[in-house]
């Protein structure tokens, strides 16, 4: 059991970057539906470095900025040259995938060096490992996962005890009135878009240099998708996210789990439950007539000020 | 003046062209501080724009602006706050999803983390300055219209602006809450502060301002001192020419009206169970305008769409000559003969379609009656043309978005269309909000063409005088249960605004004033 | 120096052409300098691929083959975003189409006239594309639902649905143990005309229909009316809740007949992967084009070269056809992105004095 | 990208063929095998052989009817596909193109002139692993990571069972279904939930190589798949592969020579295009020559994998007392055998 929760929280991570990334993304109005193609361009990009250099930490940084290359192309045209959002965000999955196979080609099946996974190899914490059951589960996992807890906290603090983050939540909300109270909404959507695909791309990279130290062209394999749908599941919050992450992540293994407990059931029914599970929230939580919760009001509008 | 005084705000030459209109063309204009200066014009003269502009929203074309004598650019809406001015839009600029105080700093230069306590402290210091009542705790949803608009004032007052722009803030407001307005506008001005208030109400345009400078059709006309002037002068100044404005009140005999609408009982709930009308009963005959008075959210609304069919009525039943229409659809109902002219307070949000141009807008309602499955728009053109050009609607063409046009000339559009479908009855809400002058007397002159067609009006109103001059009976609403029916001729206006406020009239000779479910 | 950004009038259509074509040529002017920067000859790319595309009367043949689904479905999306029912659940819809039409053709009667066969799966097809786009729908209708997520997930969940027919109940056991769902009778395969699927035939009229649905019927009219404001049609008497179920059925129906089309004509059976990204990519012309159905026409089959010129590549350059795609997304970028010069100027001032 | 060096001389060949991959040439795994083999077979055609390839062609059939309309265009005339899905678009150009060959992977497809399906009994192969890892097992335990329950897939888990057993009877085959196969790190995690399961050695038949890194990671053993890539380092045992050009130079010449028949051709470990590759030294050497020693008799045409009795897992019969299972009987299994555990 504590394995497998263990295990739940590893399956757990690239969901998390990625929902983070996307929520922190549709939290300044814009809706990013490019998160697999940038999550496939850190994962690349991300491999290649660490291919080539053998360097961990530069790794980390070109997973980075791969992922917010990406966000810089769809915040360039959804921002500065108000393009559909829907329509921008999915060209950039086409175009993250392709890069993706091709850049990647010369790399399949080839390993991440040792001395990038020995970096990213699980590495207890000292006392908190020993707490019983949840130090194991929790605190004997690699750099990765412990990053994704601080973020989850940061990004918590930021978007709910910050100036910036009461802006933020402005701009999401309503943008003409964020414009006309003097905040910078232009600033605000192209940072949290860039932030946005910087987690994203680190999401695609804990697949292709941690989970699974080796090239393989769909690493990413439809998971940017779920993180998008994740987002409503968390109701934008950076907090509920970390758990949204880790049922959704345990959701995708527990399958297997139940198969060597014997358990018998149809593995095709249970391949389908997350994505039936993500309609019966969206559909709950619009059932709702609370206004928290609900997305940004001007999630997917594109603003220009001399607009009426 | 200009050379002893330091001018707060100095426009000068400015012009902006949006597509293919021109808003604003070679506009001047000059406010001193301490001063409260009016800026007059029809629907569509430009004065939103020119405002923007002094905000950062809009970026002026040509021309030069001079704040406190100093020429600047804005590049955007912080640039202008940063100088100190202040604007209150015309269309609410507020996060519906936060508090008040969060309202209120946003885009504010403090501290690093949102300091709640403190702030609420700082929101009720400044409220309590000036008398105003805000709750810093309550979010924007919740709040009636009033006190949105009195957040938006002390939001601007918490930045400290010694310019204050205000566009049309008095249109959504309760006498009372005008009252309470010109209170703090007053003390802004005695501060030094430099006012620049946009109205249609010309008497609040002598009451409050100093000065009026008049826009027309994108251009300055003139800059006058409030009390050189009056209010026939101010329009003709508006409309380019001497016009006679008053309304006609023609009375029917009791044998030419007979009752066209009966609402007999009517409660509705909203959703989450609270009676927004209570027991409703009144009587709307033909030739006649039945006028419902109340102060905002007084059931006006819930009324309205219920005879529509939009909305779910809880108890009672309404007539139609003899048909119950209760549970009948919207179409039903429009087949009927019973039209709705809503003005909502967001008025592209029902009633017309924002994107589309007007004679598509047209073929809104009578689309359905054209046989066979083709749409067919000629007919639609024609009568776009009509409308646009019977009710001086200023667009570019029929084939022009809505969305684009002022916010007067959009409701011109709708009440054009509503009017031209010749229906047996007409429901209009708020039909002059946002109107300017002339425009709204054009629209009184229509609906008492429509009640000399035997027509049945139910007007819901805000202007008292314009209730009293216009109506033959008013109902008076005070949430949602009928207080009383009034004959305007028999009670004065006071009267009417204590009934509004829930206090019934005592010892009044009016046999009209029938008990109205009391609960 | 500051640049400024205003909002254009009405442009002539002469301008917006131009525009567009200028966005274009620049487009593939950028790929070819990001390809030269990979090492690869950008002259020879773009020849290839049109060389590809339309280089042989086969060529062509296989370039409309391609472009029927992509059309058809970018038509059905039309439909549906015209309604701002922003449905990117067509991959779904094709595949649930698929199924429709494959439980036609496998359980009746192989004796079945040819025409009678077809047009009972094409209904098939029909109305379980169009129930997969109604179920999102109802739910926006009703409460508001999200339909991007909502329609994104349907896509998952009917792929594995015909994964699960594919290697459990519907496997033929003739196949020899590979998991594998019967052929197709002859009587529900469709025929061909000038060596392409009559697919091409019924593609041609769907724009037609299409255009003339949205533009010129009363039903066209409330759909765009409902895209803009649910409040206003409600107001206008407007039936919404027919609405949405005629436009969706007639947007994943056309979808659905799309997936019909892959099984019957293509596929001659139903595979898992039956709508193999054609519902996404569909999404983009159908943007392109404005939602108007006969610019549609043209961006498809620009679409369509594109694609089929790109498995060229390799055959031909020995080049990853990974390069095609990457092609396609930057030119995509570009088109996007003119769109921007459509309904903005940008001007160019120099300003004297700027607050402090 | 890499390039399919297209000869000179491409015209003056007398076989030209055109492979259409499902992967990548070099995914270390099955694409890579595939296509290796074709560049040894033109090594061993020496200039009579040239060929084109496309990698990661979808099993679209639009997509690979176009793709090998390009290379009949190029100048092919023998089309190899390398995948299952590739079949339906073989079998209806091979009316439309009578002159060419097509030779599929997999499958029962075939015509009578100029279409062949080719297989093998990979049965034999995974037999031989099967026995290594019983003799590699501490825990009795076997992990088997599979893509999804059908015959292919149960052929091989059953042939490894019973490899398995025939070294140790008590061992335990516990198998997890992933129903994909290609995700590396469902591959993962599927290998991961088998060890923690009990689980210390690893086989699986899905397309990537992210088994080996769990069992390496976690100490435990693993056998490879499709194609000898070692990714686990000391803790790959062997792994069952393909040798296609056993069957790409029997074939090509065939074709050569003017005697080609389509026969639905079933490879074996005698013709050389099944394998294991070289056990490694954790396994004993007395195991390692029973290998050898079954491996040997598999050649000699004298070892039959499925022969009787063998009890299915719930207690039914697959194959009675003294019967041997022919290969039509060996593709009806539809049933793990006793001794797998699987839902
Ligand atoms: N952002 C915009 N885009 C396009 N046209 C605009 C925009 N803002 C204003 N206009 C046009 O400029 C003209 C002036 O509009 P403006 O809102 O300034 O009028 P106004 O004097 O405030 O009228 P009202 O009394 O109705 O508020 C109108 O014709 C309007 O359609
Ligand atoms: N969106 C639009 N923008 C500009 N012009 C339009 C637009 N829609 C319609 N028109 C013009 O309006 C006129 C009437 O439209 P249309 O020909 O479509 O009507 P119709 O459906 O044929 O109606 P009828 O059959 O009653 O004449 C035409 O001149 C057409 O070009
Ligand atoms: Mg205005
Ligand atoms: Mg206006």
């Amino acid at each position: 059991m504590i394995t497998f929760l263990a295990a739940c929280v590893v399956a757990s991570i690239p969901l998390l970057f990625a929902t983070v990334g996307e929520l922190i993304t549709e939290k300044a109005g814009n809706t990013n539906l490019g998160v697999e193609g940038m999550m496939l361009m850190g994962a690349v990009m991300a491999f290649v470095t660490s291919y080539n250099t053998g360097s961990a930490l530069l790794t980390v940084v070109v997973a980075i900025v791969a992922g917010a290359v990406g966000a810089l192309l769809y915040a360039f045209l959804t921002i500065s040259l108000r393009a559909n959002q829907i329509v921008t965000g999915l060209t950039l999955t086409i175009f993250g995938t392709g890069f993706a196979k091709f850049v990647g080609q010369p790399y399949l099946g080839k390993g991440v060096p040792t001395e990038v996974t020995v970096v990213f190899a699980k590495k207890p914490i000292p006392l908190l490992s020993d707490i019983p059951a949840f130090g194991k589960i929790f605190f004997n996992q690699d750099i990765f996962v412990y990053f994704a807890y601080i973020m989850c906290i940061v990004f918590a603090i930021y978007m709910y005890r910050t100036r910036m983050g009461v802006n933020l939540k402005a701009v999401g909300e309503n943008t003409a009135a964020a414009d006309a109270s003097g905040i910078n909404v232009m600033l605000y959507k192209y940072v949290h878009v860039l932030i946005g695909g910087a987690l994203c791309g680190l999401g695609g990279a804990y697949l292709s240099i941690v989970r699974v130290p080796l090239w393989q062209e769909d690493i990413v394999n439809g998971r940017g998708w779920i993180a998008v749908a994740l987002v409503i599941f968390v109701a934008w919050n950076p907090i509920k996210a970390f758990f949204g992450a880790i049922i959704f992540g345990g959701l995708s293994i527990l399958g297997m789990q139940l198969q060597v407990m014997g358990v018998s059931f149809s593995q095709y029914i249970f391949d389908m439950v997350p994505y039936v599970c993500t309609i019966l929230i969206v559909i709950f939580s619009t059932s709702q007539k609370r206004k928290e919760g609900q997305a940004p009001a001007d999630l997917s509008n594109n603003y220009f000020r001399e607009e009426r | 003046m200009a050379d002893m005084v330091k001018l707060a705000i100095e426009m000068k030459h400015i012009s902006k062209v949006f597509g293919d209109v021109v808003a604003n063309d070679d506009v001047n204009l000059q406010v001193m501080p301490g001063e409260v200066h009016a800026l007059l014009g029809e629907n569509g003269a430009g004065k939103t724009t020119l405002m923007n502009m002094l905000s950062g929203i809009y970026t002026p074309d040509t021309g030069e602006i001079l704040i406190n004598g100093e020429p600047v650019t804005f590049h955007s809406p912080g640039d202008s706050i940063r100088l100190g001015i202040g604007m209150i839009h015309q269309h609410f600029k507020l996060v519906d999803v936060m508090t008040a105080k969060d309202n209120i700093v946003i885009g504010q230069k403090t501290s690093l983390f949102t300091k709640g306590k403190e702030l609420s402290r700082k929101v009720r210091e400044l409220s309590d300055r000036y008398g105003l009542d805000i709750d810093p705790d309550k979010k924007v949803y919740e709040m009636s219209v009033g006190e949105k608009q009195t957040l938006e004032i002390i939001k601007v007052l918490y930045r400290g602006a010694n310019i204050l722009i205000l566009d049309e803030p008095t249109a959504v407001l309760t006498p009372q809450e005008i009252k309470k307005l010109f209170k703090v506008i007053r003390n802004m001005k005695e501060q030094g502060c430099a006012i620049v208030i946009i109205t249609h109400k010309l008497n609040e345009v002598m009451e409050i301002s100093d000065r009026v400078t008049v826009l027309r059709k994108g251009k300055s006309i003139d800059t006058v001192v409030t009390k050189d002037v009056n209010i026939p002068k101010l329009i003709e100044m508006m409309v380019g020419q001497k016009v006679e404005l008053s309304i006609e009140k023609k009375k029917y005999d009791a044998g030419e009206k007979n009752a066209i609408l009966r609402v007999d009982g009517l409660t509705v709930k909203n959703d989450e169970g609270k009676n927004m009308l209570s027991d409703v009963t009144f009587d709307l005959n033909t030739h006649e305008i039945l006028g419902v008075a109340g102060v905002a959210n007084s059931g006006q609304k819930e009324l309205c769409e219920s005879i529509a069919g939009l909305v779910k009525t809880d108890k009672g039943r309404i007539f139609f000559e003899d048909e119950n229409i209760v549970g009948k659809t919207p179409r039903d109902i429009i087949k009927l003969g019973i039209r709705m002219g809503f003005i909502p307070e967001d008025r592209l949000g029902m009633g017309l379609v924002a994107g589309m141009d007007i004679v598509h807008n047209m073929i809104l309602k009578d689309y359905q009656n054209q046989p066979g499955i083709i749409l067919h728009r000629g007919p639609c053109t024609e009568q776009a043309q009509k409308i646009v050009d019977s009710l001086d609607i200023m667009t570019p063409s029929i084939y022009t978005p809505v969305k684009k046009l002022s916010g007067g000339n959009i409701q011109k559009v709708l009440l054009g269309r509503e009017i031209d479908s010749a229906p047996k009855v007409l429901i209009t809400a708020y039909a002059v909000r946002g109107l300017d002058i002339g425009a709204s007397y054009k629209i009184y002159d229509l609906l008492n063409e429509q009640k000399a067609k035997g027509v049945g009006v139910l007007f819901v109103g805000e202007d008292l005088d314009v209730l009293m001059d216009l109506c033959d009976r008013i109902v008076v609403l005070c949430h949602g249960e009928v207080i009383g029916i009034v004959d305007p001729d028999e009670v004065t206006k006071e009267d009417i605004g204590l009934l509004m406020t829930g206090q019934r009239l005592e010892g009044t000779s009016d046999e009209n004033t029938e008990k109205g479910g009391e609960a | 120096m500051r640049f400024r950004i205003t909002k254009r009038g009405d442009i002539p259509h002469k301008q917006e052409m131009l525009i567009r074509i200028i966005a274009i040529c620049l487009s593939i002017v950028f790929a070819g300098v990001i390809l030269l920067a990979f090492g690869l000859n950008p002259v020879n790319i773009f020849s290839t691929i049109i060389k590809g595309s339309v280089g042989s009367q086969i060529r062509i043949q296989q370039t409309a083959m391609r472009c029927i689904p992509l059309l058809i479905t970018s038509l059905g999306i039309i439909v549906a975003f015209k309604m701002k029912f922003w449905n990117i659940g067509a991959e779904g819809q094709i595949t649930m189409g698929a199924f429709g039409a494959t439980w036609v053709a496998l359980n009746l009667s192989e004796s079945l006239p040819m025409p009678v066969m077809l047009l009972l799966m094409m209904i098939a097809a029909t109305v379980c594309g169009g129930i997969w786009a109604f179920i999102p729908a109802i739910f926006k209708a009703k409460m508001g639902t999200n339909e991007t997520i909502f329609t994104l997930m349907m896509n998952y969940i009917a792929i594995k649905f015909v994964t699960y027919l594919q290697y459990g109940p519907w496997m033929d056991p003739s196949q020899g143990g590979f998991p594998k769902i019967a052929k197709f009778p002859a009587n529900a395969v469709l025929p061909s005309v000038l060596g392409v699927n009559i697919g091409w035939i019924f593609a041609i009229i769907f724009v037609v229909l299409v255009y003339l649905f949205m533009n010129h019927t009363k039903k066209g009219y409330e759909i765009a009316v409902v895209g803009e404001s649910v409040e206003t049609a409600r107001y206008a008497g407007m039936n919404i809740s027919r609405i949405i179920i005629v436009s969706t059925i007639i947007s994943g129906g056309l979808c659905g007949i799309a997936g019909m089309i892959q099984a019957s004509a293509i596929e001659k059976t139903l595979i898992a992967n039956i709508a193999g990204g054609y519902g996404f990519t569909a999404i983009i012309p159908a943007w392109l084009s404005r939602l108007n159905a006969v610019t549609c026409f043209f961006v498809c089959v620009a679409f369509a070269m594109l694609i089929q010129g790109g498995t060229y590549l390799q055959v031909s350059l020995g080049i990853s056809s990974a390069v095609a795609s990457v092609v396609q997304g930057l030119i995509l970028f570009f088109v996007l992105g003119s769109e921007f010069f459509l309904q903005y100027k940008v001007s160019f001032s120099k300003n004297v004095k700027e607050v402090a | 990208g890499d390039t399919a060096a297209p000869a000179d001389d491409a015209n003056d060949v007398a076989v030209k063929v055109g492979y259409i991959f499902i992967g990548s040439i070099n995914d270390g795994g099955f694409t890579q095998g595939m296509y290796e083999g074709a560049v040894a077979s033109k090594e061993h055609f020496a200039g009579q052989m040239d060929f084109i390839y496309r990698e990661n062609v979808s099993e679209d059939t639009q997509e690979v009817k176009s793709t090998a309309l390009n290379m009949i265009d190029e100048g092919c005339n023998v089309i190899i596909a390398c995948s299952f899905g590739f079949g339906d678009a073989m079998n209806e150009l091979s009316a439309e193109y009578p002159d060419i060959y097509f030779l599929h992977f997999s499958g029962a497809m075939k015509n009578d002139t100029n279409f062949d399906n080719w297989f093998g009994s990979m049965e034999q192969a995974r037999y031989l692993t099967g026995m290594a890892a019983a003799a590699a097992t501490q825990t009795n335990v076997l992990g088997y990571v599979a893509a999804f329950p059908y015959t292919e897939v149960q052929i091989g888990i059953n042939a490894f069972t019973l490899g398995a057993q025939a070294v140790n009877p008590d061992v335990e085959v516990k198998v997890v279904y992933i129903n994909t196969w290609g995700d590396a790190e469902k591959e993962k995690t599927g290998a991961e939930t088998l060890l923690n399961a009990g689980a210390d050695v690893i086989c699986y038949h899905a397309d990537t190589t992210a088994s080996q890194l769990a069992a390496a990671e976690a100490n435990a053993y693993v056998i490879g798949w499709n194609y000898p890539k070692n990714d686990a380092g000391e803790y790959y045992l062997t792994a069952a592969y393909w040798r296609p050009e056993m069957y790409y130079n029997y074939a090509l010449q065939s074709i050569i020579d003017g005697t080609f028949t389509p026969e639905s051709y079933y490879g074996t470990m005698a013709d050389g295009l099944i394998n294991i590759d070289e056990v490694s030294d954790v396994v004993p050497q007395d195991v390692r020559d029973r290998i050898a020693d079954v491996q040997a008799q598999m050649m000699a045409g004298e070892f039959n994998v499925f022969e009787g009795p063998i009890y299915y897992a719930d207690g039914s019969v697959l194959c009675e007392e003294g019967q041997v299972l022919d290969r039509a009987g060996i593709w009806s299994i539809n049933q793990e055998i006793k001794g797998v555990s699987a839902i």
